[in-house]
């Protein structure tokens, strides 16, 4: 057994110190019938051979290195720096526990603790907690934390219908049983008035994703004023956003919110087949104390040096138990150190730049596919770097082909979420995507259009555009 | 040692990261949406290297010393599992891509669902929660969702040993179910005078119990059969809380036990590194009754086609997050299992015990083991308590052990043994490495007596002394000022 | 500039302080005629595009993660542990300069210094160096310090012609315009007396590869005889081997080798395109006043504790110059790390068990090939990896049949520098070649051979077999 | 801190590695071979990894601190690079596979001889020395061969100024021609008079000359046309140690200046790390009368088929080395320069003089710069000589900065300054590093004067105290004794 380094002599000793005959002997705790079962596993392999393997599992797969992407819909093919993997990858952090012990975790501590400062500016926000295990579950602790600051006085939260999907499913699971009134799914998609409209004295939050996650972005004055209705109820205002889109638009500190929670992936984490991903979760310092997850506070050492703790431990379940503001015990830390060393390798210009390229590329996407026969942009106001193409045939169909025949992988098939959507596909473009992969991409486009239909599209779904705000346009 | 703030280090202009220039026309940005400054730092490469080379040279990992933290599993992270979780094929898959794209990556985790299973002797499992905490709550909803689908929707209670690790109540909390503790015998058994007693009162209402076994005393409970038994016959469901999984790999299966749900920490039994605190992967097992109701989607492999599909259990709980789990980590696990096979997880297992009771055996009488007289399994719990040094605490002694290179065990847990000091070796450390940090304990016993402002004042070699943290939940400082909104 | 951190602003601080208008003016005693020259280079690429760029260059290429390799001929395909490449990639090894300044390069040191001791373990010699370029310029120094040795007296070397040929050549390269008499390449292949008849008093040393170039493995006491016989005319004895070889086969300091040397690269280094590689070079006591590179030596500081610093710095360039022992200063420190961390990782039983494998694979390769028609195994006493065979077509083209139709890597062509050899392969098989991989070459070898030729093969060329120590064989 | 060796922690029956059973039928040994015993090490995986992380804390690199070590130019290691040459599909090649299945990496030497032949103005290029003073041979070798095609068999003589580096006559002994030194003058320049002697003198036996400009001094030669004219005129050639090249990229071409041969540092100039000592790559260009000597093979580029093509010049001196030089190396040489273009090139050595310039301007009246009224280039050389300080050594001064987490300059090199100490910061340091150098020099002056002890017993934070030299030259301890044959 390679991974052990004791000998049968090691063994042979150690047994006679604790007094017995045989490692067997160790195990009479366990019940004699259920003792040493036999375990049907596959033989084991040596180094060589499993690397091997799992290098022909990896060839299987068709990754993006090889390929164009423009799928996005809340996991980003972003450009990661070859710094951010390097630094992670040193031994003293990645082989760490929690830093519990501080003294001998100040590369861990101080780490995050740059973390919480870079996503506060990032968010505009006054606190961060060093990660939820992804956006999702963010999204669902920050509706925890809604009920929380409720007092159990307030049970509904109002969704918006263009949260993630996969979000409010999740929010759906962690709340469910708690005889919680979910409401605004239902809505129009991107009607904020009507999203205003649910909520009352009952609710505990209203949740928006800004941008949406059909790729719109709403402005900040519109989202004040969101805001502020919330408020007067006495609500949290919950927004998720993108945050590389923050790197060029206002923060959501800056029209309201309270809590910011997002997907922190497209910061410097590979998008690795959906995880391990961060959910970031910035805050007002007001509500600190009801929140979930680990938060690093600065202190001294005996010597008055400035160092780093983990603090705020009586919300967290080791020391309260029952009474905790959340189970979470691990949480994301590498990842949120990734998403630390991508903020400052990118910085302030950089943050910027990345958000300009995809937000122009997306553009230059949308100007080039609205002008292919048979497609319609459904998005018509401002969008950050993902957009809704009405296809002519099943999204499925056109992204097989752009597989097989282009090397590019295609958008996501909102159908499978929005049934007005069917048909439609939500596409992203990143700073990755050169100018030739988005010409090819509507050289595809063209070319399916043109070829033998097996699908059928049906109408155009209801996508509200920019002019929603004067509540006029028809809803389905 | 400290190192300036990355804040503090930040000149205007200064870039670490070169970027393409615009391939296309430029569209105006929408009006009024722009934000007015990015308080981001500005750092060279170079300057941001050296940053975090040095923080990181602050930190103990396991790659630089002994690491004997209870109920953490901080055993070697073989490095063949960061190569293969960086294969371009793994690392640059979209979680959406067409599953004819993915096949590969979707054989890698049906692999690891049906040897997780086949080694905890479960009927089916989710691989989609994050951590243990997240695999717990998973867990129990699928057995509230489970029983309420037979109409037992008056059942609201769970219940969770004095021993239980803060996850456990605190899941129970979270799941909106309500907490009842159950008491430990003197032999750090479940209590099962208690436990019938309890089973009388809360039977009815019963959502089931959560337990860990070993236990956080690293003890195998004695009468785990009779638990599970008193436990089902009250209708409630058996919870495995599989962080301690590591003592019993080959040794007995949870399912044959007769527990209905268990999670599995693989970042602790299965090798994967923690990261300072996660990413972790808290899959999840279950009984046939409860496989129904897994989170998902699941991998499925098609019989007819041998293809592999994404599948949703019919009566899932729901997705307890994003797609479908951390996939980084599951191939390290993958990997971690098929290296070992079935003769070398049980050699794992017969490891972590034989290296926990040659630590207990030696410390007996150095340092009270409240229950030392029986054998442990991968882990015991110690006190910090000495005679002759009346002042010297647990957390002394901890900072002390900095001193010498290794890493405290964890301390003041269970919550049930004063001055807890919880060992756990692994099966991947060597009697020497074992019998040195005998002597340090040995000597630093002696220090409490000769010398106890040693102690008191450790840590002395560290990168920084010991830190206040009362000072630091008081004033609060969670933001490098100029960041903050 | 990405790589730059100074700021315009910074430039203007820093000339005021230099008191200069401008940065042009810093090159004033460049002659204006050709200052500053227009550099007709391709546009500079941002991080994104440049590894994009270098993914499709790699990406042209086939590489032996994707291939079956069976060739060798000095660069061998040996697994390479995943633990040393991460060892190697920390920060403070590789981006660290020379140990000149012991205190703050103990990593180093030490680990140079163990580097020593384990090539001292595996070739049975008294002191190593820390590397030469490759093993070709360790042969060629080997050389060098024997004329030293030899005191300029010696103006004879000689070298048996189945030492690699490239290493033959860089000693020819290094040694041209000494007016040297280099004997011994004429004779007759593996004649190990042939050889021996060529030392006299004028011969400053004999240089045999053991396993030779063509994979055949002499015997200790074959090696001692020929040792024997140099040292009675004061010559040295020099031994070219291939270092996984010496996991299973006796040391050459067991049969008396003065000096050892050999590329390192299979111990724990990629093949890489042929570099970077290491020589290593090992040698007696007695002679390493004479010899080049780096030596790290034992110490105590002011406290008494162990440490290592570069010692008998005497011999070399930066501090006896002109009479320096060699002109060599940086070396392949790097790579003789991953070779140290190779040797403590494989240990005294994995290294054996990569060369038994080797060598029961290669025989089973052997056995296969030797029973398709058309083919003729000419390697007939023991050999290690590598064995020669006679082929029925150019060996180039049963290569690229080998390459295009089963994704095979063949072996290398003996014909290029054995005229006697012609449609001769050099094949050689590693751990890495599994016993299906083996197979498919059989089946694929007998397919060319059953297809119309192109090529002509003619006779086989004289490859003395294991029973020529009786002279009797006839030579070409 | 001090950790055992890797000998010291070993223990019989240990294993790192696992390796895969034998699948084929095993064959008997030959008779007499095999060896008895093999004393290599015998450790786990975890205890390696420690071994080797530990050790790597107790160096300093370019990535933990500052490092201007003159004449080494210690400039960032961007890891786009580290990324670049562990690429498949170049890092798993060997050498001598088919032409056809490596295009790729030989498309990237082409395009790296071509761009470096650009950069320098030569007409070729070589890739395959395997550093500096491989180059040097390489260029001398050259030079010599090329004169004895002419006939000029008699010519045996290379001048070689006495700033020279050491490996310049150390490779001029090597290749069996005589070094003649030459003088530097009161500005650092070569003498002119005494160079026109020395001709006059050894004209007929003249190989050529070689020179590092910018020299030692970090001078750029104000006479060099001069040097070359009359070298030239002599019918020597002028041979150009590339080590300097940092200053002059963008800012002259090497073979503008009369340079016929000249070898560049692509481990300094271009950014590959320095990995404790090596390896390097010491390219080679050379004017057009000299392309058909370089030794190869080298790649060519078919006008017909665009396909590259191995190509052993005509006249080629021979290999010298195996294959084709330290690939590893040349992709990331190749990788920097992609990124950086002209401008950036420019750029580069703009800033290198310019922070050379502005150190030796803060430097100034703290410590000695004998050429200090000058423009430096990329480098300048200051004395650790401190007036009511007599005690005070260079060396003293290089211990004391290691306190500070830098590396000291280049000491006591070149030979011709007394106490020299040669300070390169490089372009990639920010204003912010050169001021905290200044203001430690500053501080280590002063400390000369009130706390000499400070300096004597320096270093006082480095991983050992300052260590015995001597010691280890006459109690020679090579090799850990076991191992030791
Ligand atoms: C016994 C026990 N249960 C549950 C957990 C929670 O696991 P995680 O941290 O992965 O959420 C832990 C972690 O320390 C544990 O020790
Ligand atoms: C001026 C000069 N020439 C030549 C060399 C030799 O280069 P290398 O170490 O790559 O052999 C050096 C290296 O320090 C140098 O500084």
């Amino acid at each position: 057994m390679v991974y052990i380094p004791n000998t049968d002599a090691d063994r042979a000793a150690m047994l006679a110190a604790v007094g017995m005959e045989s490692v067997a002997d160790l195990f009479h705790d366990v019940p004699e019938a259920q003792r040493f079962p036999a375990l049907h596993l596959p033989p084991a392999l040596s180094e060589l051979e499993v690397l091997r393997e799992l290098e022909a599992l990896a060839d299987e797969n068709d990754d993006l290195h090889h390929l164009a992407c423009f799928l996005g819909a809340g996991a980003y093919n972003h450009f990661v720096p070859s710094v951010v993997d390097f630094l992670l990858h040193r031994s003293e952090f990645f082989t760490a526990y929690t830093p519990y012990q501080a003294e001998i975790s100040q590369g861990t501590l101080q780490a995050h603790f740059e973390y919480q400062s870079m996503i506060c500016a990032l968010t505009g926000m006054d606190v961060s907690n060093v990660s939820h295990y992804d956006g999702a579950t963010a999204a669902a602790e920050a509706v925890l934390m809604a009920l929380q600051v409720g007092r159990g006085k307030r049970n509904k939260v109002v969704l918006s219908p263009t949260l993630h999907p996969q979000y409010r499913e999740v929010i759906h699971t962690y709340t469910q049983g708690m005889r919680l009134d979910a409401l605004g799914e239902d809505a129009p998609l991107g009607d904020l008035a009507a999203l205003a409209a649910l909520v009352d004295k009952e609710t505990a939050c209203l949740i928006v994703q800004n941008p949406d996650f059909l790729g719109r972005l709403y402005a900040p004055g519109e989202m004040q004023a969101l805001a502020d209705k919330v408020h007067a109820t006495g609500a949290l205002f919950v927004v998720a956003a993108d945050p590389i889109s923050l790197g060029l638009f206002q923060p959501p500190g800056a029209y309201g919110a309270d809590v910011v929670v997002g997907e922190g992936q497209p910061m410097g984490n590979a998008v690795s087949f959906g995880g391990p991903y961060l959910g970031f979760f910035a805050m007002k310092m007001g509500d600190v104390r009801k929140s979930a997850g680990r938060i690093v506070g600065q202190t001294v050492d005996l010597d008055g040096e400035r160092g780093f703790v983990l603090t705020l431990s009586t919300r967290e379940q080791h020391i309260r138990r029952e009474k905790a503001s959340s189970n979470i015990c691990s949480n994301e830390a590498l990842n949120a150190l990734a998403a630390a060393i991508y903020m400052a390798a990118m910085g302030k210009h950089g943050l910027r730049t990345v958000a300009e390229l995809s937000y122009h590329k997306a553009h230059f996407a949308v100007d080039l596919i609205g002008q292919i026969p048979g497609y319609q942009v459904v998005s018509q106001g401002p969008f950050f770097k993902e957009f809704v193409v009405r296809c002519p045939q099943p999204v499925t169909t056109i992204n097989q082909f752009l597989l097989d025949e282009y090397g590019i992988v295609g958008g996501y098939d909102l159908g499978q979420d929005y049934p007005t959507l069917k048909d439609h596909v939500l596409l992203c473009v990143t700073e990755m995507n050169g100018r030739a992969e988005i010409e090819l991409l509507a050289e595809a486009l063209e070319e399916i259009a043109n070829m033998e239909v097996t699908g059928t599209s049906e109408s155009a779904g209801h996508l509200n555009d920019r002019r929603l705000d004067d509540e006029e346009t028809a809803h389905d | 040692m400290t190192e300036p703030l990355i804040y503090e280090i930040s000149r205007p202009g200064r870039r670490a990261v070169s970027l393409p220039a615009c391939d296309v026309p430029a569209t105006p940005l929408p009006a009024g949406c722009e934000r007015a400054d990015l308080p981001l730092p500005e750092v060279p490469e170079v300057d941001l290297v050296r940053h975090y080379v040095r923080l990181s040279q602050m930190n103990h990992g396991i790659d630089t010393g002994f690491y004997p933290l209870g109920s953490c599993t901080m055993k070697l992270n073989p490095k063949v599992n960061e190569v293969a979780a960086r294969l371009t094929g793994f690392a640059a898959l979209h979680p959406l891509q067409p599953e004819n794209s993915v096949q590969g990556a979707m054989a890698l985790m049906y692999e690891l669902q049906e040897m997780l299973a086949e080694i905890a002797g479960f009927a089916a499992v989710t691989l989609q929660p994050a951590a243990g905490a997240h695999g717990e709550l998973t867990g129990v909803l699928i057995m509230r969702k489970y029983l309420y689908d037979r109409g037992e929707t008056q059942r609201d209670v769970i219940l969770v040993p004095d021993s239980a690790h803060g996850t456990n109540p605190a899941t129970t909390s979270m799941s909106g179910l309500r907490v009842v503790q159950v008491s430990s015998d003197a032999r750090g058994n479940v209590d099962l005078d208690v436990l019938r007693e309890l089973l009388a009162r809360h039977g009815p209402k019963l959502v089931g119990m959560m337990l860990t076994n070993p236990n956080t005393l690293g003890l195998f409970d004695e009468h785990v059969a009779e638990v599970v038994r008193l436990v089902h016959e009250a209708g409630g469901l058996m919870y495995g809380d599989g962080a301690n999984f590591n003592a019993i790999l080959g040794i007995v299966k949870p399912g044959d036990l007769g527990f209905d749900v268990m999670h599995y920490n693989l970042h602790k039994t299965f090798s994967t590194p923690h990261g300072g605190g996660g990413p972790g992967s808290g899959a999840v097992g279950v009984s046939a009754a409860l496989a129904d109701y897994l989170p998902g989607p699941i991998v499925a492999k098609s019989e007819a086609d041998s293809l592999y599909r994404w599948h949703m259990p019919p009566r899932t709980i729901g997705r307890v997050k994003a797609f479908y789990g951390n996939f980084g980590v599951l191939v390290r696990a993958y990997t971690y299992l098929r290296m070992l096979g079935a003769k070398g997880l049980r050699a794992v297992s017969e490891n972590a015990v034989l290296n926990a009771n040659y630590l207990q055996a030696r410390l007996r009488g150095v340092y009270p083991i409240p229950h030392g007289d029986r054998t442990c399994m991968h882990e015991f719990v110690a006190q910090g308590i000495l005679k002759d040094a009346p002042d010297i605490h647990t957390m002394d002694i901890a900072k002390r052990l900095m001193d010498f290179g290794m890493h405290p065990p964890t301390v003041y847990f269970p919550l049930i043994v004063p001055e807890a000091l919880m060992i756990e070796p692994t099966e991947t450390e060597s009697k020497e490495t074992l019998d040195t940090f005998v002597d340090v304990m040995r000597q630093i016993a002696e220090e409490a007596r000769t010398e106890p402002e040693l102690l008191h004042d450790a840590p002395h070699n560290a990168p920084v002394k010991r830190l206040d943290e009362v000072k630091a939940a008081k004033d609060l400082v969670l933001c490098y000022a100029p960041g903050c909104g």
